[in-house]
């Protein structure tokens, strides 16, 4: 017995050494990149330019983080990511706050208060999604100039929204839908109305998937380019804006070091966010809700 | 006007028809059963009821009001699922006062109300916890809490006491039976428990297979069933079906028995005469398992008491009784004994028969004759 | 799929009896669903379909620099198709979407399942494999470049490993170079990939899992023959991302290759953007991108039509 | 007033130096709004700016060069220079080959801020010397030196293997192999036979005894790292634009010491130019208007063509300015853009989007590097689908 | 040695012991029944013994092995669950053969199990649809078939017929019953319903929160109950519990019981003299309801059978009996009448009292005394 004990743990052991081992490789493959950006920002100019990338640095030192965050030149001013930090960031969270919560809601009506029609919607909008953002620039600049905020934060937080929606949408309908239809029935009974069962019943349960939405719109919103640069007005440009313009040169000096700086920097509100929203992928949400 | 009535209400699902055609109408106050095998539709019935299924056809009313098209929230009903449909997220006392805080009950009288609940269903020390830490029985009855809590003009049940052990379930009865006098509230119940259903209802509608198959009062339909499967569905062991001949029988007619070499020829009590028109025929004669016991001297000598001995091919104790089964036309017949009087098997047996209440079929429509 | 289910408007003749004259707000709570979905729909409609719609006229113009709205009959997809790059440009979309999101969906997955078995340092893992994500390929497109790049990355690592045949050129082979985008892609999708299944495997009830336990199933079974095909709305959100990622690949492709070497990894989106934008060609670039949209729903339609067709809950 | 001004003028030096001009504007009693977007040479800014001219605000002024310029000006949206250009004498500051650029319909509407020379060649005299060889002068004495250098264990030339650096390193071979007039034929009047003809052909050969000499590893490899290459001594020679110049002053070289600029072989005597110049579009506000006008002013200024262009690599526009603060580079630069103007041997750069209009460009551009990247094809070919490209509209 | 023992077997949640220490033992072959009121730890114990949950001490052994740290996939084992656990994305098919496609049966073989199944619960028809397409019963008839379908040495039911109308209940308890018959399984059987523990248990173990009561056949359970909750569990309805003194009475002792204005001393024949020292004090009388039944005068006669006239307080019929409330020493006592017998409410009537098997607690620790 003592044996069979064993054997049984030492099976787990090997299975969980395989699954500890297989994370850990993976996580090189991932962390690969972030090795380079990370130790080219660390090394200055010339040593970057002796060409051993992949080496560590020798003399390690943050002036190009200091710099990419208070005095590279992204225009005229050379000041560095610092303002268009605030820049993003306000456009940003109302964007990726409206579009989850719309996107929760439709799911929500595509699944639990399906009408004729429903699964149509749906699927005009998830293959809508697919147009080319390039080609709705300029229709969409007379559009915003015809309701009168082009180049404001307004429209640029309208266009996310808009062109965010088929995906959280998608995210949700998918999500919900293998949530039991019972629980919006015995909510029916005890009297809640729409709203309220959203509220009370649906968005308890929707954690992990709300976490995958912010993510992907958190993702999406702050780091485009395309929109944030056609869409905001000069002087309340994105980040990405500035990243671009810290970085891509293509007749002057490249400051490796400073850009990878920059891009790190760049980077930290979503990182950010992932530590914070992955606490909520808890496990088991509909356990025990119905029988059968 | 009733306070609820179902008019030719009909459902089908992707074109088969799950329920035919009902029509059941009950009083203000009155206690409807529902009964009827698996899968006949009980529980799409009660959800079309909620106004959770759509009607394909038909009318539903509660009150005067026709409520095809209300939605649930306004229909003031309470129910209890057949699955429980708990909210996972909540805790017991939440889910129970959930219904409560919709209807803006306040706060201190929501907490006496779940006391309450939760004092009548013994699920006291649970309300702090998530449905998922509950056992079957017990998240059965927070399903019955967040029911009870309520005090709608209609309550719908879904076999709501079939998870708990026949202690609780006595309990439990009791407490309906008195929350349903206390409150004359309109209910409908589906449940499997014949004693359920016979203690219970005021009424009791047996389904199968999506139509209502008779619609009367308890002792009707366990003392006159409309036809073969009411008969052999109501009544727990189930009604033994014998078929046998029709032969006349001094004024009346009776039927012929045959159990090992012996034969039989039982009047026709309760057939009023009905059964004239089939002498020579064969008919199935209907007899309940209770209605053949043990010898007991003091009963005999009306006619419609007659013995017979019998030869046993199985006993099943069941505590207080003992089934016996004896053939009778090729029949395995049950038979319910006092545990004291069974004979073993391969033995004969002296019984008993109270043809008082038999009841006889048409083999042919299986519909009642007598 | 039943789209009757919630039929609003059916009302049987009532012979006695008042009907249930439903009050406004009853009429607008049955509205309520439809209300709600109307401001997505208008959306979709003006912002998707317009612009589909005025893409399509444009590709139909001979517009350059700034659209103009002459009819140009099917001039520009003649050019289109004339033009070899367009056509290589379709065929690495090919090669591209088609591993690319086989990989994706499979690394996502396997990750999911592996932070699934109740991991030490769950979030830290999580985050790693989420991080790329967070950067924006303008730089990290150099750092892959580097790694890539056989004079100075992991070639160069091997070589100096003292592995002296060891190559690693796929960036500057015109042939691979389309699948470095690939490597990069999957670095940077098959987090969120992960995490979508990871929500997705959050959701299922344990109780399924015991039943297969007792029905002898081990583990690997049990995910393959339970968990998995329960998670099928979850590889149809990953699907539609990927896709989506796929066709829209831009910055990766620029930042990468930038459609080199030659014009060997161009993909149909850079193709759009540099013939719209840069060359001023938008007649051009609206044909492209209006043959891109319909390859997209040739490939869509159809799977997302058994998607949607198929009953809930499994 | 609020003047916004879209440039891609991100990277230091030019970043520093476009400061120079929002000081100079802000004197006046403007207000610079600053809309910088970088990223491949302009095409983010195009795209942005297109979109901002649909939506119906466009910037005050715009970074714009080359044919764009009577593109825009076709669709009348720029506002009108001559003014300005009267009162400060344009015509006679500005080399007609470049006021001509300035120009739509006979009418100023921008201007240059500076000249860049792309037809040089940076070498590292020290591996040429290792080499055992002298810098080639003419094509004909490329292949030898370039063989030695090889042999010697260098690379001969650094490249990176982009579409725009494959077309720049061909005009050059083309300015070079052919002349003035044939690039001018070739490539500016985009003229049939002579792209088809046998000089386009030689052209192409000589383009892929080029390739022959590039490492390997040159595919995707930006330009800066190739330059680095010629730094770190591995590489004796790029043929890239004078903006290289910068990295060399970054890494601390010194022209003339540790690094020459020399033109491409064979073009001495010629000069391919590659102007930036500030658009000015229709403004309804007068405020706006005036500031334009201020801004041009201000740009064709001598104190910022000066401090512009010592941050950039390049020279002053305008003729007549006093090159002392320059670099040898720049002031052979000056000599020769002034000599070539008088011999007539000034052409506009393909690659850079001087010579003919971007689609065409654009398509030359494809069939350039489709043969780069492709060994099998034959010059002649070659020649016959530059052709076919050059046919674009 | 045993085919499934266990040991001093604890479990607890978060602190709180739910199982608390449980010694079960049975032979290979035996059908066990589980039975306890609602939350008492049976399902838990189940799964404990599938390798579902972890012990958190004691032992658990299948055949001669201990399984503490075996998974469930090697317990050979098969399982219904409480709460049907069906897998939502498979036909009923599928889910059916799941288990024996993992145990590499063949596809023609694997065929022919499921439609013996299939037909055995009568869900042929459903093979097809998703577990969502399915009613209440249905799918639990779809969990039962998922086990039966295959041949393990261990079955675990836990309750897999409370949702199933009484005459398929029937239906099934006959299955299962020749299932266990024809391939001699050991079965652990979690039940609620009295009739299917009485027929189908070799040994009854009651628990009670997380201890078991007694262990024993269910005859030995039924009429020999160890205490009072053991003797108040089994049997529906329940048996009767008399406050009553006792006193001399002939030889022996007998028990004061008071009706109305009537009092009477019944003598405790069952006792067997162990009343002694309880003379004069007063103990708990049990007597189950079908041991107070209508007179029925050829029973008379026997000493352990006695008389008394008592006042109806209330009537239930249950369709073949009828339960008559009367009040004995201050207690509602049921008896159990045939209902052609039973008198109304108000009404005093004849009732024979069946002293043969009563028995007798003491109140203090409710342990059986006689
Ligand atoms: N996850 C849990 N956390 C805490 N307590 C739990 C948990 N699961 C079960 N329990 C408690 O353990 C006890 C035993 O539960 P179990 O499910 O074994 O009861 P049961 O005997 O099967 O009851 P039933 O007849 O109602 O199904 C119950 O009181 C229950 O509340
Ligand atoms: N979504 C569905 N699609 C197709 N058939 C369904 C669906 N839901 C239920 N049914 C069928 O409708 C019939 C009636 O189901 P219902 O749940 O009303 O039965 P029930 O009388 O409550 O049975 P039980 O006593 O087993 O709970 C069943 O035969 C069932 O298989
Ligand atoms: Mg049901
Ligand atoms: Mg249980």
């Amino acid at each position: 017995m003592a044996e069979m004990t064993s054997t049984r743990n030492t099976g787990q052991l090997v299975g969980r050494t395989i699954v500890y081992g297989l994370l850990v490789l993976v996580c090189f493959y991932y962390l690969m990149p972030l090795f380079v950006m990370v130790t080219t920002s660390l090394k200055s100019l010339d040593e970057i330019r002796a060409g051993n990338l992949l080496s560590l640095p020798q003399d390690p030192n943050l002036d190009a983080w200091g710099k990419a965050w208070s005095s590279a030149c992204t225009g005229v001013q050379c000041e560095g990511l610092a303002g268009f930090f605030w820049n993003s960031v306000s456009f940003v969270v109302p964007a990726v706050l409206m579009s989850t919560l719309i996107g929760a809601v439709n799911g929500y009506v595509l699944t639990m208060w399906r009408f004729r029609g429903s699964d149509l919607l749906f699927g005009l909008l998830m293959i809508g999604c697919f147009i080319p953002f390039q080609v709705v620039l300029l229709p969409m600049a007379r559009t915003l100039g015809a309701m009168g905020i082009a180049n404001s934060t307004t429209g640029l937080v309208f266009v996310h929204v808009v062109y965010g929606l088929a995906f959280t949408t998608l995210f949700f309908r998918n999500y919900y839908v293998t949530i039991p239809d019972e629980l919006v029935k015995a909510a029916k009974i005890d009297g809640a109305g729409f709203w309220l069962i959203f509220r009370r019943i649906i968005l308890p349960l929707s954690a992990p998937i709300i976490v995958v939405s912010i993510i992907w719109q958190f993702t999406q919103v702050w780091n485009d380019f395309l929109f944030g640069v056609v869409f905001s007005s000069g002087d309340r440009q994105p980040i990405t804006v500035a990243l671009n313009n810290l970085v891509n040169t293509s007749t002057g000096v490249k400051e490796y070091n400073v850009d990878m700086a920059a891009a790190i920097i760049a980077a930290l509100p979503t990182l950010f966010v992932y530590v914070v929203a992955g606490k909520y992928f808890v496990r088991g949400l509909t356990a025990g809700a119905v029988k059968g | 006007m009733g306070a609820l009535s179902i008019r030719d209400v009909r459902k089908s699902y992707q074109g088969t028809e799950i329920l035919k055609g009902i029509n059941l109408e009950i009083e203000k106050g009155e206690f409807l059963i529902l009964v009827g095998p698996s899968g006949c539709g009980k529980s799409t019935l009660l959800s079309m009821i909620a106004g959770l299924d759509t009607v394909s056809s038909g009318e539903i009313r509660i009150g005067d009001r026709v409520v095809n098209n209300l939605s649930p929230k306004d229909r003031d009903i309470a129910m209890v699922f057949q699955s429980y449909a708990l909210y996972p997220s909540m805790t017991v006392r939440e889910n129970i006062s959930f219904g409560l805080e919709i209807r803006k009950v306040g706060k201190a009288e929501q907490q006496k109300i779940v006391e309450r609940v939760a004092q009548t269903l013994q699920i006291g020390h649970l309300l702090d916890r998530k449905p998922s830490q509950l056992s079957g029985g017990q998240r059965q009855r927070v399903a019955m809490g967040r029911a009870i809590a309520r005090d709608p003009s209609l309550f719908l049940f879904d076999e709501p006491l079939s998870n708990l052990d026949a202690k609780l379930r006595v309990e439990m009865r009791v407490e309906i039976k008195q929350l349903h006098q206390r409150m004359g509230t309109t209910i409908v119940y589906v449940t499997h428990d014949q004693i359920e259903a016979m203690t219970l209802g005021d009424k009791i509608a047996v389904m199968k297979a999506g139509e209502v198959q008779q619609f009367g009062t308890p002792q009707q339909i366990y003392d006159n069933p409309a036809n073969l499967f009411v008969a052999g569905f109501m009544g727990s062991p189930s009604m033994n079906f014998i078929p046998a001949r029709v032969e006349p029988m001094g004024g009346g007619h009776g039927v012929r028995l045959e159990s090992g070499a012996n034969s039989y020829v039982f009047p026709a009590v309760s057939a009023n005469g009905k059964l004239k028109a089939w002498e020579g025929k064969e008919v199935v004669f209907g007899i309940r398992p209770e209605q053949i016991t043990h010898k007991v001297e003091s009963s005999l000598g009306a006619e419609y008491i007659q013995t017979a001995s019998m030869p046993i091919s199985l006993t099943e104790p069941t505590g207080p009784d003992t089934l016996v089964l004896v053939p009778v036309n090729g029949r395995e017949v049950t038979c319910r004994v006092h545990p004291a009087h069974a004979r073993a098997p391969g033995e004969k047996m002296d019984l008993m028969f109270d043809l008082s209440k038999a009841v006889f079929f048409d083999p042919a429509s299986e519909l009642r004759i007598a | 799929m039943d789209l009757t289910a919630q039929r609003m408007t059916a009302a049987p003749e009532s012979g006695a009896g008042t009907e249930a004259k439903p009050r406004l707000g009853d009429r607008i709570d049955a509205w309520l669903p439809k209300i709600v979905l109307a401001p997505t729909f208008v959306c979709a409609l003006v912002f998707i379909y317009g612009y589909i719609l005025w893409t399509a006229v444009l590709s139909l113009t001979p517009s350059r620099m700034l659209p103009k709205y002459e009819f140009a009959g099917l001039a520009q997809f003649e050019a289109l198709f004339a033009n070899e790059r367009w056509w290589l440009a379709l065929k690495n979309l090919a090669l591209f979407g088609g591993t690319f999101v086989l990989v994706c969906l499979a690394v996502g997955l396997l990750l999911a399942i592996l932070l699934d078995q109740k991991i030490r340092g769950e979030g830290l893992i999580r985050s790693i494999y989420l991080y790329p994500m967070a950067l924006s390929f303008i730089v990290t497109g150099t750092a892959w470049k580097w790694i890539l790049n056989p004079e100075l990355g992991i070639e160069r690592l091997l070589h100096d490993g003292g592995f002296e045949n060891a190559r690693f050129d796929w960036l500057i082979d015109p042939e691979m170079a389309i699948y470095t985008v690939v490597v990069a892609a999957v670095w940077q999708s098959s987090g969120f990939v992960m995490a979508l299944f990871l929500a997705g495997l959050r959701g299922i009830d344990d109780s399924i899992i015991k039943a297969a336990q007792v029905d002898g199933a081990s583990m690997p079974t049990i995910y393959r023959r339970i968990i998995i095909p329960s998670l099928r709305p979850v590889f149809f959100s990953s699907f539609m991302i990927l896709t989506h990622i796929a066709v829209k690949s831009f910055d990766l492709v620029m930042a990468l290759t930038n459609g080199g070497p030659g014009f060997s990894s161009d993909v149909p989106a850079t193709f759009m953007y540099s013939f719209a934008f840069t060359r001023n060609q938008i007649g051009l670039g609206a044909a492209s991108a209006m043959m891109m949209l319909m390859i997209v729903v040739a490939v869509i339609v159809p799977f997302m039509y058994s998607e949607l067709r198929r009953p809930r809950h499994g | 007033a609020e003047l916004e001004v879209l440039h891609w003028w991100t990277a230091g030096g030019e970043a520093k130096s476009a400061a120079e001009l929002k000081k100079m504007l802000e004197s006046k009693g403007h207000k610079w709004k600053d809309f910088a977007v970088a990223g491949g040479g302009g095409e983010n800014a195009m795209t942005v700016l297109k979109s901002r001219v649909v939506s119906g605000n466009p910037p005050a002024a715009a970074q714009i060069k080359g044919p764009s310029i009577g593109e825009w000006g076709a669709e009348g949206v720029l506002s009108n220079l001559d003014e300005v250009a009267k009162a400060g004498g344009w015509d006679g500051l500005l080399p007609p080959v470049v006021s001509k650029v300035m120009k739509h319909g006979g009418h100023y509407v921008a201007v240059p801020v500076n000249v860049h020379r792309v037809n040089w060649m940076w070498a590292n005299p020290e591996v040429f010397k290792k080499a055992g060889v002298e810098i080639p002068r003419t094509w004909d004495e490329f292949p030898a030196a370039t063989e030695k250098i090889q042999k010697a264990g260098f690379v001969p030339v650094a490249h990176g293997g982009q579409p725009w650096q494959d077309f720049t390193v061909f005009e050059s071979i083309a300015l070079g192999v052919g002349g003035a007039d044939f690039y001018r034929k070739a490539l500016v009047e985009l003229d049939q036979p002579t792209l088809k003809g046998p000089t386009m052909e030689k052209v192409f050969t000589t383009f892929a005894t080029v390739r022959k000499y590039v490492d390997k590893d040159s595919a995707n490899r930006v330009w800066n790292q190739a330059t680095g290459m010629i730094i770190n001594g591995k590489a004796a020679m790029q043929f890239m634009g004078d903006w290289a110049k910068g990295e060399f002053t970054s890494a601390g070289k010194v022209p003339g010491k540790d690094y020459v600029c020399v033109a491409a072989p064979g073009t001495a005597e010629a000069f391919t130019f590659n102007i930036d110049s500030l658009v000015m579009f229709e403004q309804s506000s007068g405020d706006v208007r005036k500031g334009q006008q201020d801004l041009a002013n201000a740009v064709m200024s001598p104190a910022f063509q000066e401090v512009f262009n010592l941050n950039k690599g390049s020279i002053p526009a305008r003729m007549n300015m006093n090159l002392d603060k320059f670099d040898d580079c720049a002031k052979l630069s000056a000599r020769d853009f002034e000599a070539a103007s008088k011999r007539g041997s000034l052409v506009p750069s393909i690659a850079h989007q001087m010579a003919v209009s971007a689609a065409t460009a654009g398509a030359m551009q494809d069939v350039v590097t489709q043969f780069f990247n492709t060994p099998a094809m034959k010059p002649k070919e070659a020649a016959d689908k530059l052709a076919r490209a050059a046919l674009t509209k």
